[in-house]
């Protein structure tokens, strides 16, 4: 994650996209599933639609610098998912890309900001904390892993599987929390004993990203 | 999945290719952003009233698109709120120049389109005005939720704004009236059975056969309880204790009492509870002033209903009594 | 049973009782005899129509029942044709200067039903005629059956003799357009799932997950064959194969289209229907000069669909256009 | 079935309408049972919804001959009972009261002329014949069994129980058949394999009928 040169950093990025993307489309219904226990079953669907028109468009995305080439991923799934899911992922995408804005390389501490903006964006947009049962719970947690081997100039592909290790936990750690934001805070105490859908797929992102990397 | 569909992902945009072939002189129909216009709209002189919410709701909203009611609706797919875009789209094809006003029913997926759509519009220079409907009892406001969902009570507030704005009243009355007829209205649902999304295919929830769930959401959302099956009598009581305390509803009141259908309950049956309900607030000195039965907001196809009640004065019953022609009709 | 009732013997007359609270002004309920009658019946100047059937279809006949469509009905329990009392004394009770129209399905019990009462009502100086309404394709007409079902059509036999009355038509001109509407209406269903009747409390037949009944009666009776469920494209052509070559129906003609729900399907998945059946319309040169996309007439809570295609000239048009007001509305 | 005096023949005829009565509501679900499996399953209900009212109403019948006594009881059942049998039983118990008209007792024959004026009502009514698959296909059979006993001066309960007997086989015997009246003739070849509802009751109303002659 220690790009130099502006030709890989744009293709780890791109990757990165691109992971995401064909790892929501290959998960729709594994995310339908996780959001049928309390909330609406439309998790998976929602983000599968928007990502597979984020693939259909892959080519045409002008590329002049990365906080463009996002921008315009941001804008399809913004259009394209609704639910929930597209303004709080279309939100994040277009805050990660304002927060490189005429960058043309990326360092880790770039990465941090990109994922420091997101989570600013999904909270001033949904109102959730950390707490709240929502992807939130492990997005920050991955987020401070990756601030700290930042820091430290950790290897990035130990960091990356370190803050993926970390997604996972909290995620899992979503069960014993009860749903304060979104469909499932209206089932109360049911939510109980059942992880946030959202949580699991950051999750299931990072470690996409990781074995991507290779 | 017993359903009449072909493709699950076109459920949608097929069942509005249906609704504007049933109507091809009053409806638009913009498959780009499944949007449902009045053809005829807007009309510069009214303010433009449009709603927007996940699909699997019908009739509401799309197929209350007419004069007097809707000038459009902006559904998403089955049961999430329409993307941002599709919101903004159909304020800019209904910007008129007395302005817009977007209702919302009151869900996190829906009010952050339709802020973020509202924000746009107003960056284009749309007069435009948003409101949030929340009439059901059956979940607690609390600090942590965003508040009361929107159910079947949200035809009450469409049906007094579309008439207001038919009148050509201006976007602040509008707003006004909406508000207070939301602030009228209560509502309290109950799920015998759960709801198949199309994309799905399965049941969203399990539910035993002799089980329901008190005060469901019309996404299938659980509610207050699950308990065992009871009489129609005992439902009734239960849902009614929910509401009329609620606003409060007391003796002397005029009311308008809808018995609304899930979408897998047939008429008889909303009659059937319509009698009981009826009866119920006549013991208790409410009279009703208007009534409505049938299958106004639904859950896909769930067998279940929801009771609303609307405290009614002189200016909502006449918004309400005011005419209106939308493709849901019997003749 | 996923059902809102209290006792299933009580499940008729508790649905008239709401539906008689819900339409004060405008019905008179007799509980004696079942009877859902227009509280200002009989007009000396018009011809009364009745309808009765079993209960369970509706809102066929009993929320029919209004100025412009029929001046009572009488229902029998549910799925059961109602007692030849009862169909003599709506008779009694609608006997106007100008006669009496009794509408029945063409089913056996029905037809004795009303056929003992026509000629107990005729021995009574009431002046009377009978008509059979039997526009179901599924089931061929033989030697053995008493012929074909009456089915969702009859809803436009019952608004066209309902117009000609209110214009003043004397009985002879009602039975000739009840006729010539009948004639030229054809309707065939199908079914996902069986029904449930209160009194039996279990699905009325077996059906698999992925099986459909083609030709269902609204009865539950079985149709034309038992096969797997397929797309809604080809259930809409295979019911309009069934239908159009019947009368036929062929390029250049103007029709009434209707796609009926049978209880438990969602307006949502009518539409959809609605729209791949206009558009095999259109194809062959068909055109579509009304449409109808609702529940009209429905068989309790099965989920299912029937469409309905009426040859139209300018008189059956113009009876269809007329106003007509009855219990099942929007506003 | 000899009754000479004019309180035993009203005893015995009182007495069977009894058991009619009361076999019918008693076997309500059975009824409705067998009218599902290709009609509409309201066969017991009706029945016994009739049968119900002629048992409340029994202390309220006009006595003063025979037959007055059973047209009561065949007004109460046409005007309480609806679907096909309300008119088909209706019409049966109204031609068996004309039948034996200003009667004060009945012999054998007398059953007979009941008997057959029921099953020409019936067929008048709802156009059936014997091979049709409905209740006449019992009706009958069980008829010309008590025609020949009465004929042969067979003993009464020995005669009963041939017909009973006869009854049921015939009844059984529908099985065979395509039924071509009533709501099952709709289902074609389907209706082959399960008896039909109305000659089953027959059976069980004969049988029962022996039943109580003790
Ligand atoms: N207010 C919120 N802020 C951030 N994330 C949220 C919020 N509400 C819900 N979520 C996330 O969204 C996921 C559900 O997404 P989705 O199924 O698209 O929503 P819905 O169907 O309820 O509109 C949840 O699992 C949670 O992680
Ligand atoms: N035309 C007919 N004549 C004589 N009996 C008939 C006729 N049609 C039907 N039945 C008898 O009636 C029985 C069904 O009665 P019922 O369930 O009350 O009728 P439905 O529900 O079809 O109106 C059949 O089993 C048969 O024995
Ligand atoms: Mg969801
Ligand atoms: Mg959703
Ligand atoms: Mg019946
Ligand atoms: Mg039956």
């Amino acid at each position: 994650m220690n790009d130099s040169g502006s030709t890989t950093g744009t293709t780890r990025l791109e990757n990165t996209v691109k992971t995401i993307a064909t790892t929501c489309v290959a998960n729709e219904q594994y995310f339908c599933d996780l959001d049928s226990v309390v909330g609406d079953g439309d998790f998976g669907y929602s983000l599968a639609r928007g990502f597979e028109k984020v693939l259909e468009d892959w080519d045409s995305y002008d590329r002049s610098d990365l906080s463009t080439f996002l921008q315009g991923v941001a804008t399809t799934m913004s259009s394209r998912i609704g639910g929930t899911s597209g303004p709080i992922w279309g939100t994040a995408f277009l805050r990660a890309a304002i927060a490189i804005k005429s960058k043309q390389s990326l360092e880790g501490a770039d990465v941090v900001s990109m994922l420091d903006a997101a989570i600013a964006g999904i909270k001033k947009r949904g109102g959730a904390e950390v707490g709240d049962k929502t992807l939130l719970d492990a997005l920050v947690p991955l987020t401070d892993e990756i601030r700290d081997g930042v820091a430290e100039n950790a290897e990035p592909r130990a960091m990356a599987e370190r803050a993926a290790k970390v997604a996972r936990e909290s995620a899992e750690a979503t069960s014993a929390l009860t749903a304060r934001r979104g469909r499932a805070s209206y089932t109360g105490d049911r939510s109980i004993g059942s992880p946030d859908p959202g949580a699991i797929a950051m999750a299931v992102l990072a470690e996409h990203i990781v074995d991507s990397w290779a | 999945m017993k359903k009449f569909i072909n493709d699950p992902q076109a459920f949608v945009p097929e069942m509005l290719q249906g609704l504007a072939l049933a109507n091809p002189d009053t409806l638009t129909y913009v498959p780009e952003f499944n949007l449902i216009l009045r053809a005829d709209a807007p009309h510069h002189d009214r303010v433009s009233i449009i709603q927007g919410s996940g699909s699997g709701h019908e009739p509401a909203h799309v197929m209350l698109v007419g004069d007097g009611m809707l000038d459009g609706a902006c559904p998403g797919d089955v049961f999430a709120a329409p993307p941002t875009e599709y919101v903004l789209e159909a304020a800019r094809r209904l910007a008129s120049d007395k302005g817009v006003l977007l209702l919302v029913n009151n869900y996190t997926g829906d009010k952050m389109a339709f802020e973020m759509a509202e924000e746009l519009a107003d960056a284009e220079g749309i007069k435009v005005r948003t409101l949030f409907i929340n009439d059901d009892v059956a979940v607690e406001d609390s600090l942590y939720t965003i508040g009361r969902r929107g159910v079947a009570g949200n035809f009450f507030v469409i049906k007094a704004v579309g008439a207001a704005a038919a009148a050509g009243a201006d976007l602040d009355e509008i707003v006004r009236i909406g508000e207070k007829v939301n602030a009228a209205t209560r509502t309290m649902g109950v799920a015998l059975t759960a709801c198949t999304p199309p994309a799905k295919g399965t049941p969203l929830f399990d539910i035993g056969d002799d089980e329901m769930e008190v005060g469901v959401g019309i996404h299938g959302e659980p509610g207050r309880r699950r308990t065992t099956m009871t009489s129609a009598n005992e439902i009734v009581d239960e849902l009614l204790e929910a509401i009329i305390p609620d606003l409060p509803f007391s003796s002397g009141d005029d009311v308008a009492l809808m018995v609304n259908g899930l979408g897998g309950t047939p008429i008889s049956e909303l009659y059937l509870l319509y009698g009981i309900a009826h009866a119920r607030l006549a013991e208790k000195g409410i009279s009703i002033g208007r009534n409505y039965v049938g299958s106004y907001c639904t859950a896909l196809d769930m067998v279940g209903t929801s009771v609303t009640l609307v405290k009614l004065d002189d200016e909502i019953r006449s918004l309400l009594e005011a005419p209106a022609h939308i493709p849901v009709r019997i003749f």
